[in-house]
């Protein structure tokens, strides 16, 4: 059997799409979230229902969306409103099953920086912000968390909490009493980390091929992993026929990342 | 009451130095052709007020105009980097203010509803919370937990581009709506750049679809392609093209002005730019036409 | 996913004894065929939500499946006084809460959007606050000045009766809106009768119209006619003479129960009851059309 | 020159429309209040713009509107939104010129009561309810009140606040903060009451023929006379002939009420 060559971020999008269930409600972005929540509802989750921030809502996208806010998420959409209906009825209201986050750090806890690097009134690096993920992070009811592992992008710390994971620990975010159940998944180019009982992120799967040894080099806390370390299911050629031939033929976002 | 004039006249009429302004549309409906307009008057030490301040921001900022950015993302959506806005504000030269877009929305949703404030639940984030002063807390007075809220905003100023309006101001949108219709009730005066003007009766068809009415509108401009790089929809496409490009201009100094030098100092007005484009750009950016089905009002 | 059912099934599944039911609809599209069937099929201690009680719900009182009533204006619209609702009232027969309009669609509000209260501009009048204790205050925290606050309803079910909708329950309403999207987004549960079922190409083609999203809907049922004596913008008119004929019919007990009686109780479905009603009112209450203009969204 | 005769609706409607000016954004209920506000629009205010608590802006009735959400109000309006909007982004913000209310009880001070005849928790009349007009009343800049004159109508101190007039005297008012002048003008079928400067209505105008006496006799409160007392003008016969050939032709608002 020869065996199937893909790029990290084929990788990370196609385990992506497995997290995600039939009929789940999606707070979607552009870029790799995009394509996993399209991929899913190519495959194993047909009544997936994308959702954008820009107020989209049970989108069909006919082609690949370049921003957030695409003509084509409109065109054959089930409904449009207004984004401060997208963030209060449907958000902050309790109707979005899934929000998939990314940013320039993610820490021991799931915390998320997409704010500055560096200090916040004079930063080093001044980074994008907020936009809908303060939100996401703290009312979806499961997220979940794609990136490269770098060290870098794995601090032990944030500089700036955009957004909330387990804060310093599981207890705080629930003392917070946030609707939300936080970063379930990390999906990592090696593998996948899932928060421990105390909401630390540890090492529970590993991609084929991927070793523990990478991980623990490219993580910034000495990371644990799980009793039962997992490996994740082989790419199937199907999957990426798809994200290939039918999602991103141009490979805008699936160019590698890692 | 014809509201009707040019978009010289409604930025020379409207928009003063010092104004907090507020362009809105997300990523659909960015009324550049405004900001454009803006540049080439001259206007300084405006305030700049958008969730996504996008490339029309970038360019009204590179030409000087702005003192001040509230916003609540700043990137080149799809693309990456808002180089200029980012380096002004690490060079310590653009002072700023900062939401998540729900708190952004939610001062324009306060603004446009005449409260004092709004509130929003908690999100356990705290770092935004401790470096911005607007966002506060109050106590729920049915359980005694504590929710987050921001004061409302009332820019002096919004621009905003609509598919269709008449003469009076009254105005539809279909596609994204964005923050339009908050923006516009939030803020002292309304000015209305639309790719149609049309008779009334085509808006009294279908009142269902009219966004923001003519009784809070000061000017009514027709400025066809005011949205492009970014697009109307059922109009024109977007330019991911120049979303590309903007990243590679901006770049060095030199070539960010001289682009402004060409595009917008050295042009009129937006048909002026949007010949400039070239038939090509006008080919790529065309749009089949797809109708929305029939809706019956009845004649009561 | 098809939620597609009888109105039959759809009372029995999700209407119980003792819910929390709100009836949507400011005058237009009130569900009246809805309200028949839960009388019908015996509904008891229903608490009735509705900023105007309107005929519907005082055809429940009368049919004795309501405990209680939270409104914000009693009357028959246009006539004068309605008769039931007035009268348990006074007797002390009927719990009632009340609220302004803007108090009650302030509620609706705060509950479609998950929060826990919304706040409102003082309005100087003190009675009803100083009679309801969910009205209360809040202190701004920019200000310091005291702001009024109603906390979320979140009715067990809400019935919404809609121009159009498909399958799965994305549903298109034109005319009045009413509070019909807060409702719905409200409610924990959510039953659509829809005048037409239209395939999902239909709805598609013009998301801007979609007030209701299918995933808050339970429930779908084609009801034509749903809303007599209301009406549906396009599709009837509203029956003036049954709102006359109504308050002398209720003018009487006996009267008011023989027309529970051939109206409601002595017809199988809202089908027959349109059957029954004649070929005279069918005709006085047709509508010529009158039809929106073209809205282009373009194939992207 | 022969007397023109008309009813005592007619009289009331002629002089509300008097009141409006052209351009005002009016919030109109159905009844008196439409008729004066179209007769408006149809003579010196052509540019009125008629919002209705439906939700309807800019509405042109080509018939009668017979309730508050009379769907001729829908055909031909230049925009319709959300209850929740209507009473937010437009009576809310302050975009209302002018609100016209009526009620079962108008005390001294101009205060409403729409709500109950006696005690509140066992009424001995239980009334419609506020409806909007406690918050047309607080933030429309202009309020004007349209009742017939009748004692029962006028009592010293209304049995329920439902819509504030000045409360106990102007001061009052002025110290909760709310936006609105409050009611500027009571038109009756005898003539006109207005705030003085506590905010006590006085008689300011008589309608042609009527009597200082006859407004002593019903009203509640030993009602003062305006040191400037005016005559209303005569009504005009084009304005009773619009009235009564196109508005309302069938009389359903017009049949006498006093």
């Amino acid at each position: 059997m020869e065996a199937t060559t893909y790029s990290s971020s084929e990788l990370m999008c196609i385990n992506a799409a497995r997290l995600l269930r039939d009929g789940d409600v999606v707070f979607v972005g552009v870029g790799l979230p995009n394509l996993a929540c399209n991929l899913a509802r190519r495959t194993h989750a047909p009544n997936l229902q994308m959702i954008y921030e820009a107020g989209v809502i049970g989108a069909r996208p006919s082609r690949l969306p370049l921003s957030i806010g695409d003509p084509t998420l409109v065109s054959g959409a089930s409904s449009v409103c207004s984004m401060y209906d997208i963030f209060s009825f449907y958000l902050q209201r309790g109707n979005v099953d899934v929000g998939f986050l990314g940013g320039a750090q993610i820490d021991r806890f799931g915390n998320i920086n997409a704010t500055v690097i560096g200090n916040y009134a004079s930063p080093k690096v001044r980074l994008p912000g907020s936009g809908g993920s303060q939100e996401i992070a703290a009312w979806a009811n499961r997220c979940y968390i794609i990136s490269p592992h770098q060290k870098r992008r794995f601090p032990e710390r944030v500089d700036f909490t955009t957004s909330a994971g387990f804060l310093h620990g599981r207890v705080e975010r629930e003392a917070s009493g946030v609707r939300g159940k936080g970063p379930l998944v990390v999906v990592t180019h090696l593998g996948l980390m899932e928060p421990d009982e105390n909401g630390e992120l540890t090492l529970t799967a590993l991609h084929p091929g991927c070793t523990e040894e990478q991980v623990r080099e490219n993580t910034g806390w000495p990371v644990r992993v799980a009793p039962q370390l997992r490996r994740t299911e082989p790419i199937e050629e199907k999957d990426l026929q798809l994200l290939r031939e039918e999602l991103d033929p141009q490979r805008i976002y699936l160019k590698d990342g890692g | 009451m014809s509201k009707l004039c040019s978009l010289k006249e409604a930025v020379a009429g409207y928009v003063h130095d010092g104004d907090l302004l507020y362009c809105a549309g997300f990523t659909h409906l960015i009324p550049f052709a405004a900001g454009h307009e803006i540049i080439r008057q001259g206007r300084r030490n405006l305030t700049l007020a958008r969730a996504t301040p996008d490339l029309i921001y970038d360019q009204m900022v590179a030409a000087g105009c702005a003192k001040k950015l509230i916003f609540s993302y700043i990137g080149n959506p799809g693309v990456g980097s808002l180089r200029i806005v980012r380096s002004e504000l690490e060079a310590g030269r653009l002072e700023w203010e900062e939401y998540s877009h729900f708190g952004m929305i939610s001062r324009l949703q306060a603004g446009a509803a005449g409260l004092p404030f709004i509130p929003m639940n908690q999100t356990a984030a705290p770092d935004l919370e401790a470096n911005n002063p607007n966002i506060r807390r109050v106590k729920d007075p049915y359980t005694g937990q504590e929710v987050v809220t921001v004061p409302p905003l009332h820019p002096d100023v919004a621009i905003i581009h609509v598919q269709r309006a008449d003469n009076n101001g009254n105005s539809q949108i279909w596609g994204i709506l964005g923050e339009q219709k908050e923006v516009a009730f939030a803020s002292k005066k309304v000015i209305i750049t639309a790719e149609e003007i049309v008779e009334e009766s085509v808006i009294r068809s279908d009142p269902n679809r009219t966004l923001i009415p003519d009784l809070i509108v000061s000017a009514v401009c027709c400025v066809p392609h005011c949205a492009h790089p970014s697009y109307t929809q059922g109009y024109y496409d977007r330019d991911n093209m120049f979303y590309l490009n903007w990243d590679k201009i901006t770049e060095s100094h030199e070539a960010t002005q001289a682009w402004l030098q060409e595009w917008v100092y050295g042009v009129k007005d937006s048909d002026e730019y949007w010949q400039k484009l070239g038939s090509e750009t006008h080919e790529r950016l065309k749009v089949e036409p797809a109708f929305a089905s029939p809706v019956n009002y009845g004649k009561y």
